[in-house]
């Protein structure tokens, strides 16, 4: 199998694995951090799968993708921490109690 | 848009602007309000009178507006239309002038008079609706601006009954747009046409027109408090008796009458549906809702109880005279729409001056009622006979008409509904007048306002009076032109049957 | 002035004009209001510009900077996007409208930036044509969204945002993986391109699965609504109006967009299972919303339940494309309205008594006659009851339906709308009551009550639009591919 | 018959009561219409005078007219007298407190009543009757006491019920009749289908208000409770309502029916039995004259059976029977007005005068039936129309000499009623009886020389003799035989009936509250209660497990790959 789909396939992995983790845990950090997880699964398949091959120059258009994507995720997991912050300070435990404290 | 359609949208603007400034007046305003109250309805009174003399001499006042894909919103004055319109318009006023002398001096004065006259404006929609899906749309719309007034007292009863009077009607509202969404999936069209639109479907339809009649009727019925649907109607009795009255008489029972009539002659056309084997089903049903109503009226001490039941009972005469499918009977049939609603409104009115004037709610209390009220209970009295079906008093035409058709179309079993529901009738309503009349008035009524020398208020002896003697009259001169028989008849031979 | 109004972009400008303002907001606190206002009275405006234009040339397209697909970024409307984006401007104006009277300066200067960076948002999903900045809108509008849920900054308040704010990722995730499998097959982003190229293959069917599991998310249709409820119950009043009525209408709106463009024909049984959550969810959210004893969980959870029904045209639009989309639009459209003029109202409730307890919502007919009326007309059209654009959506769903015959679906219809009817009227029967013990009520300001009016009275007169609401929502035919017996 | 100007001279007849009792009910002109009322028969007695003609009602009801014949004329002489009567002994009831409603009854009971006379159509003359009947019961409810109140609780309940089978009749009627005048009504029944079905609902309506044998209950209570003023007023009711109806309404002398015939001979065999045996046993001289008219029925009964075995021989007998309705009515009203004379208060000469009076109205009643009998009992089988003469005779001789035993039977609460002003009017002193009673009795001699027309001799004079016997041996036996028989309450039967009415009355309110009120609420309660199980077990329990987050996410995945694999399948 070529390095492409190899990196796709870890790709896929990586955001198996970060899904997993944000069910699995309680603590908004981990949570928080298997979101970002899974976000770098999805860039690396789309950046793996922008290979054309040989010695053809890789498409552009994912990497744009991937550049915007980055700075989406960037702000996102900005106000997620910040509210996990407001969260613990109201709550006294940075965790969602199922029954979302009302 | 020539001048003649507009009149059916002024008829109905004519209740609905008045009801929507209202809502805007201040509490204390009361001539202001009481000012457009009696405007809206005296103009309505005038409209209608101008459109009975134009639809007397053909004119055609119709008003269409695009509203769905292939669906229009029609007002259209037919001699039947009118019918309907002219009772509610009559009764409107009257209405009105007593329930201002009904309510003076309690609250909400404004959001009940204004919702009153959205109520009424929907009865008139009802009543000039030119197809099915503008009747439902007004039907409905019925539905919503009755329930502020059945609630109105605010009380944990009245909140009770308004939910019982939702759930009913609501439930009857589904049944009905689906019944006619699979109609006019059926057939494509809605338009009220006379003897029906449905009638070229082939016969594979059958079964399919089956369900949506019984849809239809189910819908109605519950409007109509057809037997099992009439539950809601006693418990709406907490309401103020002026709606009590409107509700009973005009407006929403009356609205599910008026659209069993429809049904029958102007979608299905009745020679089909008797044809397709629902109209017997319809009668026998009619029949058991009278009678059953009557055994059930027997037994309320509570007055407007007996008087809710009974309303059970007489509505379905209309529905009865359809249902036999004759030209006779369904001229009594018809005819009772407006004889019904004059009699019984003036029962209401009545009950309600009792309650007012002496704080008298029960039977058992009613004992002398007539030495110390006698025009009211003069009043009630013709309205008594006159459900009781006798001469020359309204009620007998229509019974007399239904009992011919019955024998016309060889239904003789007509004949003994007809002769249990007078003796039940009988039953309940003599030892009301033999209290009122003959026995001796007790030392100090439940809670008494004095009026003077008068009775009672003005505006709450009135319209008693003059719905009594329009009951008293539309008996008496029933075959005079223009009489509610006279237009009937007209009616049934212009619309119903195949001349 | 022709050549004017056709000579001005409208979609960069429906997206710009309140992406600056928000900036400028943002940077002056104190002129939040006033810019505030005046964008989002210009909105419509420009909403109006664009009307025009589609009336007169048809289908708009504008290539920013002039690149133009696979490369540059599209803008393209038709009628379905005119609408939602009408309804947006209408919703945004009556809520900001709200907004004034609601929120008390500090607040108010975090709210206006946020709210206008989602209205750009909302703008930029319903006229952006390719699936990437689709994806980008869709996570603009979750941000500010959950930003805005949390303004309350309590405790409910925060955990409900926190919870949204994690759902809304993961499903955009989901949404991005879908599009890199896209992109990946067909080497394009774009949706009329795609539309021409897809076709049946692992990469599409997985594609389809991700991505309609992650919109379905973002969209809560049951039984992925578990975030919604508290989410909107905790809001802000104006926060939970545009979330109910506008947000999960975006990524509705993409996953229409896919179904009609792209997947419609590889449907297969897809549509039936969307048929089904949409029923369950109908029934679902109804016994729910019945079972509440507060405003405004009950008005989320109805929510749940009229999203359900967008969902059940899926399996009828095979029949009869049209009537069952046009349902769907309608619906979304009078539900963006109504629900809107519910959360307001609701609102006014919670700021009459202080709390939004049902059963003790004693003479508020009385005291709040305006916001009681505006609740009760929202809920006519919520229940479906004519006139409004609730009945007109669901007479087309039920002629869709009995037409076909699926009376399963017809069944849920009509029980969907007397549970609504228990639920609406469970509130507004004890409006009417008097208490015993009159508690100390704080007043509430005329155009806060105005605008839930304004909103309601909207949906109602939905009722009575809808030939010229079909009439522009042909333009362009959206329907086409997803329509009619393909 | 052709419509002449004149016949406009038949409305006052009935418009003038109704404008007065209409001038009652106002306060202003109340003290007037008072004065007028005691004449207001007066248009009617002058009607009489009216040469025969018809007066069409159009537009009025269903249509109908008013016209005045041969019978109506005698008919309307009769009842206009005993009117005339009950107006001008009403007086004292009118003069005292409180008497508006008192006055409007009476009119409008006035109206209905001489209306019967004039109608031309049958739904009119069933209106008549209705009204008559009910203001009747009310005149008789204003002026009674408890008592009254029970026996017009009896005649209200059987008057719904003869106003039920008339109404039944004239339906089935009016559905073959050509028209809605007698003429066609009565040839409609002559070709009928369901003719017997018809007769014998005809006959039991018709004959609640003469009181045939099994609805004759409310007779004697009615009778011995109604106040002085009202009995010509009863009389006349029974007259119109009851004998001018069948009259009308019956195709006497078209109609050939043997079998029916045959039943209402036996029916009159009964009824005259049933009356002679309980009249004998009653306390009271107006009870005993209740079961006299109740003969009278009887009598009524058998003639029609002749008539029916031989219509031929309705034509020469018509008048000679219309005379004996006159004269019998008109008597047994002096008789009921005279029965109760409070002797020792009177003065000897009015006393003595009074019990002549009293003797020649017995006289006049017991021969009632000469006319007749000396027409009919040539050819028919007149056995039954002796019995008759004889149990009429032997009733009206006891009444005249008995005690007044019932002094006991005279209710006893009424004392307890006094000042209401109504005992006023309960036993008037015999001298302002007697005027208006001695009328009447001229009246009725006047008729029994009307009815002498056209018998065969031998037979007059049989039926002269029976009665003339029976009247003696009625009034011996009053002395020397009843006192020492058991005596019956007024109105026999009726206590049965009561208490079946009970039962009936209870046994359906026990059916309304147990089955019809209940079963809503039971289906309300059920479908409540399931509703609240399933919201606590299943709703509340399944969403708090949905919106766990782990069982989100995993049921997207779920979802996502169920989406996939439908789309790939």
């Amino acid at each position: 199998m070529s390095i492409a789909s190899l990196y796709a396939l870890v790709g896929v992995g990586l955001f198996c694995i970060g899904l997993h983790a944000v069910i699995a845990y309680d603590h908004l950090l981990r949570k928080i951090l298997a979101i970002n997880v899974m976000g770098s699964g999805v860039f690396l398949i789309l950046i793996a799968l922008a290979r054309r091959g040989g010695i053809v120059a890789p498409d552009p258009v994912p990497h744009a993708m991937v550049i915007t994507g980055i700075v989406v995720a960037v702000s996102a997991t900005a106000l997620a921490l910040g509210l996990m912050l407001k969260v613990a300070a109201a709550t006294g435990r940075a965790e969602l109690g199922d029954e979302g404290g009302d | 848009m020539s001048w003649e359609a507009w009149v059916p949208l002024l008829v109905v603007a004519s209740s609905l602007l008045p009801g929507l400034i209202i809502f805007g007046l201040a509490e204390e305003r009361v001539r202001l309000r009481t000012t457009f109250n009696l405007f809206g309805a005296v103009v309505k009174l005038a409209l209608v009178a101008l459109m009975l003399w134009g639809v007397f001499h053909e004119h055609h006042y119709e008003a269409r507006f695009g509203l769905l894909p292939g669906l229009e919103l029609v007002l259209r004055a037919g001699p039947l239309a009118l019918l309907f319109v002219t009772l509610s318009a009559v009764l409107w006023l009257l209405t009105t002038v007593y329930a201002i002398g009904y309510l003076e001096g309690s609250p909400h004065r404004s959001r009940f008079f204004g919702f009153f006259s959205l109520c009424v404006s929907a009865t008139v929609g009802v009543a000039l609706a030119g197809n099915l899906i503008t009747f439902v749309i007004f039907y409905e719309l019925l539905t919503l601006s009755t329930y502020p007034l059945v609630v109105h007292r605010g009380t944990e009863a009245a909140r009770r009954a308004g939910k019982t009077y939702l759930t009913y009607t609501v439930f009857g509202g589904a049944l009905l747009v689906l019944g006619t969404v699979w109609l006019y999936t059926l057939t494509g069209n809605l338009d009220f046409t006379p003897r029906g639109f449905v009638h070229d479907l082939g016969p594979e339809h059958a079964p399919a027109l089956v369900m949506v009649f019984a849809l239809l009727i189910a819908g109605f019925g519950v409007k109509a408090a057809l037997v099992p649907l009439h539950g809601w109607l006693p418990r709406a009795m907490v309401a103020p008796a002026p709606v009590s009255a409107l509700l009973h008489a005009v407006a929403v029972v009356k609205a599910g009458a008026f659209g069993i009539i429809r049904v029958v002659y102007d979608v299905f056309g009745v020679e089909f549906a008797a044809g397709l084997g629902v109209m017997r089903p319809l009668a026998w049903l009619a029949a058991v809702t009278i009678i059953y109503g009557s055994i059930r009226a027997l037994f309320q001490d509570d007055l407007k109880r007996r008087l809710a039941f009974s309303t059970v009972s007489q509505v379905s005469y209309i529905a009865l005279g359809v249902a036999i499918v004759g030209p006779i009977a369904t001229v009594g049939g018809v005819v009772h729409l407006v004889h019904q609603g004059l009699m019984k409104i003036t029962l209401f009115f009545c009950a309600g001056n009792l309650a007012e004037t002496l704080g008298v709610h029960k039977i058992s209390e009613m004992n002398g009622a007539g030495r110390r009220m006698p025009w009211t209970m003069a009043a009630f009295t013709v309205g008594a006979f006159g459900m009781i079906g006798a001469p020359p008093i309204a009620g007998f035409i229509s019974k007399w008409y239904i009992g011919l058709g019955a024998l016309e179309t060889g239904q003789g079993w007509v004949i003994l509904v007809l002769a249990g529901s007078s003796l039940l009738n009988a039953a309940y309503f003599l030892p009301i007048l033999h209290r009122a009349w003959f026995r001796p008035p007790p030392d100090r009524w439940p809670v008494e306002h004095d009026f003077g020398r008068k009775e009672t208020a003005w505006a709450l002896l009135l319209p008693p009076v003059v719905t009594a003697a329009l009951a008293l009259g539309v008996g008496l001169l029933a075959s005079v032109p223009f009489s509610p028989l006279d237009w009937v008849r007209l009616v049934v031979q212009r619309e119903f049957y195949t001349p | 002035m022709e050549a004017l109004l056709s000579a001005i972009p409208w979609g960069p400008v429906l997206i710009l004009l309140p992406l600056a303002a928000g900036i400028v907001c943002f940077v002056f606190p104190s002129t939040a209001k006033t810019v505030g206002l005046l964008t989002v009275t210009l909105v419509p405006l420009a909403v109006a510009g664009l009307g025009w234009r589609l009336l007169a040339h048809g289908v708009y397209h504008h290539a920013i900077g002039g690149w133009g697909a696979p490369l540059g970024i599209d803008l393209q409307a038709d009628g379905l996007s005119l609408l939602m984006l009408a309804m947006t401007a209408v919703v945004g104006f009556g809520v900001s409208l709200y907004a004034t009277g609601y929120f008390k300066a500090e607040k108010s200067g975090r709210f206006w930036p946020l709210w206008l960076f989602l209205l750009a948002a909302l703008n930029a999903l319903f006229l952006s044509g390719d699936l990437f900045n689709l994806y980008v809108t869709l996570e603009m509008i979750g941000l500010a969204a959950v930003a805005m849920t949390a303004l309350e900054g309590a405790r409910g308040a925060l955990v409900g945002a926190m919870r949204y704010l994690l759902a809304t990722l993961v499903g955009s995730l989901a949404y991005l993986l879908g599009v890199a499998l896209l992109y990946h097959g067909y080497g394009t982003v774009d949706l009329g391109l795609l539309a021409a190229r897809v076709t049946p293959s692992p990469a599409a069917w997985a594609a389809l699965g991700l991505m309609s599991a992650g919109l379905i998310l973002k969209t809560a249709l049951f039984p992925l609504h578990f975030w919604l409820p508290r989410a909107h119950a905790s809001a802000p009043a104006p926060v939970s109006a545009l979330l109910s009525a506008l947000v999960v209408k975006g990524s509705f709106y993409i996953l229409l967009r896919l179904w009609l463009e792209i997947f419609s024909p590889m449907s297969g049984g897809v549509a039936g299972l969307l048929g089904l959550l949409g029923g369950a969810a109908v029934l679902w959210g109804s016994s729910q919303a019945l079972r509440q004893t507060r405003v405004k969980l009950l008005v989320a959870y109805s929510t749940v339940a009229q999203v359900g029904y967008l969902f059940l045209a899926f399996p009828l639009a095979a029949g009869m494309g049209l009537t069952a989309w046009s349902a769907v639009v309608y619906l979304a459209v009078s539900h963006a309205l109504a629900k809107a003029a519910m959360f307001l109202a609701a609102g006014n409730l919670m700021r009459f008594g202080g709390h939004d307890r049902i059963v003790d919502l004693d003479r508020v007919v009385q005291r709040l006659p305006l916001t009681a009326g505006a609740f009760a007309l929202a809920g006519v059209s919520i229940m479906g009851l004519p006139p409004s654009g609730g009945f007109n959506g669901k007479w087309l769903l039920l002629q869709a339906a009995v037409t076909q015959g699926r009376w399963d679906i017809v069944g849920v219809v009509v029980i969907g709308g007397l549970l609504a009817a228990g639920y609406i009227f469970k509130v507004l029967g004890h409006t009417f009551t008097q208490a015993d013990v009159p508690h100390e009520p704080i007043a509430v300001p005329a155009r806060m009550q105005w605008a839930a009016v304004l909103l309601a009275g909207g949906a109602i007169l939905l009722g009575f639009l809808a030939p010229p609401f079909l009439a522009l929502l042909a333009v362009g035919n959206p329907f086409a591919a997803g329509g009619a017996g393909s | 018959m052709t419509e002449m100007p004149f016949t406009y001279l038949l409305l006052p007849v009935l418009v003038w009561p109704l404008l007065l009792a209409a001038a009652a009910s106002f306060r202003a002109t109340r003290p007037l219409a008072l004065k007028l009322t005691p004449w207001a028969a007066l248009p009617a007695l002058a009607a009489v005078a009216i040469p025969n003609g018809e007066l069409q009602l159009t537009g009025v009801m269903l249509g109908g007219a008013l016209a005045l014949d041969a019978i109506g004329r005698v008919f309307l002489l009769s009842m206009s007298a005993l009117w005339l009567a009950t107006g001008l002994l009403a007086r004292p009831r009118l003069h005292a407190g409180d008497s508006g409603p008192f006055a409007v009854l009476l009119l409008l009971a006035m109206a209905g009543g001489l209306g019967m006379a004039l109608v031309g159509d049958a739904l009119w003359f069933f209106a008549a009757s209705t009204l008559a009947g009910y203001a009747l019961y009310g005149v008789l409810m204003q002026a009674g006491d408890g008592t009254t109140r029970q026996a017009g609780n009896l005649l209200v309940i059987l008057l719904v019920a003869s106003d039920l089978l008339v109404f039944e009749v004239l339906l089935m009627l009016a559905h073959s009749a050509a028209g809605s005048d007698f003429a066609s009504f009565r040839q409609a029944l002559v070709s009928a289908e369901s003719r017997t079905l018809i007769l014998g609902l005809l006959v039991v309506g018709f004959g609640i208000k003469i009181g045939l044998l099994g609805v004759h209950f409310w007779l004697a209570p009615v009778f011995t409770t109604a106040a002085a003023p009202l009995r010509p007023a009863l009389v006349a009711y029974m007259l119109g309502a009851g004998l001018l109806g069948g009259l009308r309404l019956l195709p006497i002398g078209e109609l050939n029916a043997p079998v029916a015939g045959e039943i209402l001979r036996w029916l009159a065999w009964a009824t005259l039995v049933y009356a002679w045996l309980v009249g004998t046993l009653q306390l009271q001289r107006r009870s005993t004259l209740a079961y006299a008219a109740m003969a009278l029925g009887g009598l009524w009964l058998a003639v029609l059976s002749a008539f029916l075995h031989q219509p031929g021989l309705w034509a020469g007998s018509a008048t000679s029977l219309a005379g004996m309705l006159v004269q019998s009515g008109l008597a047994l009203a002096v008789l009921l007005l005279t029965a109760t004379a409070v002797e020792g208060k009177q003065s000897p000469t009015t006393v003595q005068f009074a019990f002549g009076l009293r003797w020649l109205a017995a006289l006049l009643l017991a021969t009632a039936p000469v006319g007749i009998a000396g027409v009919l009992t040539v050819q028919a089988d007149g056995l039954p129309i002796h019995l008759a003469t004889a149990v009429i005779a032997f009733l009206a001789g006891l009444s005249l000499l008995r005690r007044e035993g019932g002094a006991a039977a005279v209710p006893a609460d009424m004392s307890a009623r006094t000042g209401t002003g109504r005992s006023a009017s309960l036993d008037m002193p015999m001298s302002s009886v007697l005027v208006p009673a001695t009328g009447l009795a001229v009246a009725a001699a006047f008729a029994l020389v009307y009815q002498s027309t056209g018998w065969s001799f031998y037979d007059a004079a049989v039926s002269a003799s029976i009665a003339l016997v029976s009247l003696l041996l009625g009034a011996s036996s009053a002395r020397w035989l009843v006192p020492h028989l058991p005596s019956l309450p007024p109105g026999d039967a009726v206590v049965f009936i009561a208490y079946a009415i009970a039962a009936a009355r209870d046994a359906g309110r026990r059916l309304s509250d147990a089955g019809l009120a209940r079963w809503p609420d039971v289906a309300r309660a059920l479908t409540q209660r399931i509703w609240s199980g399933v919201s606590r077990i299943s709703i509340v329990h399944w969403e708090s497990a949905l919106i766990r987050w782990p069982a989100a996410l995993l049921l997207m995945l779920l979802l996502g790959l169920l989406v996939a694999w439908l789309a790939s399948s």
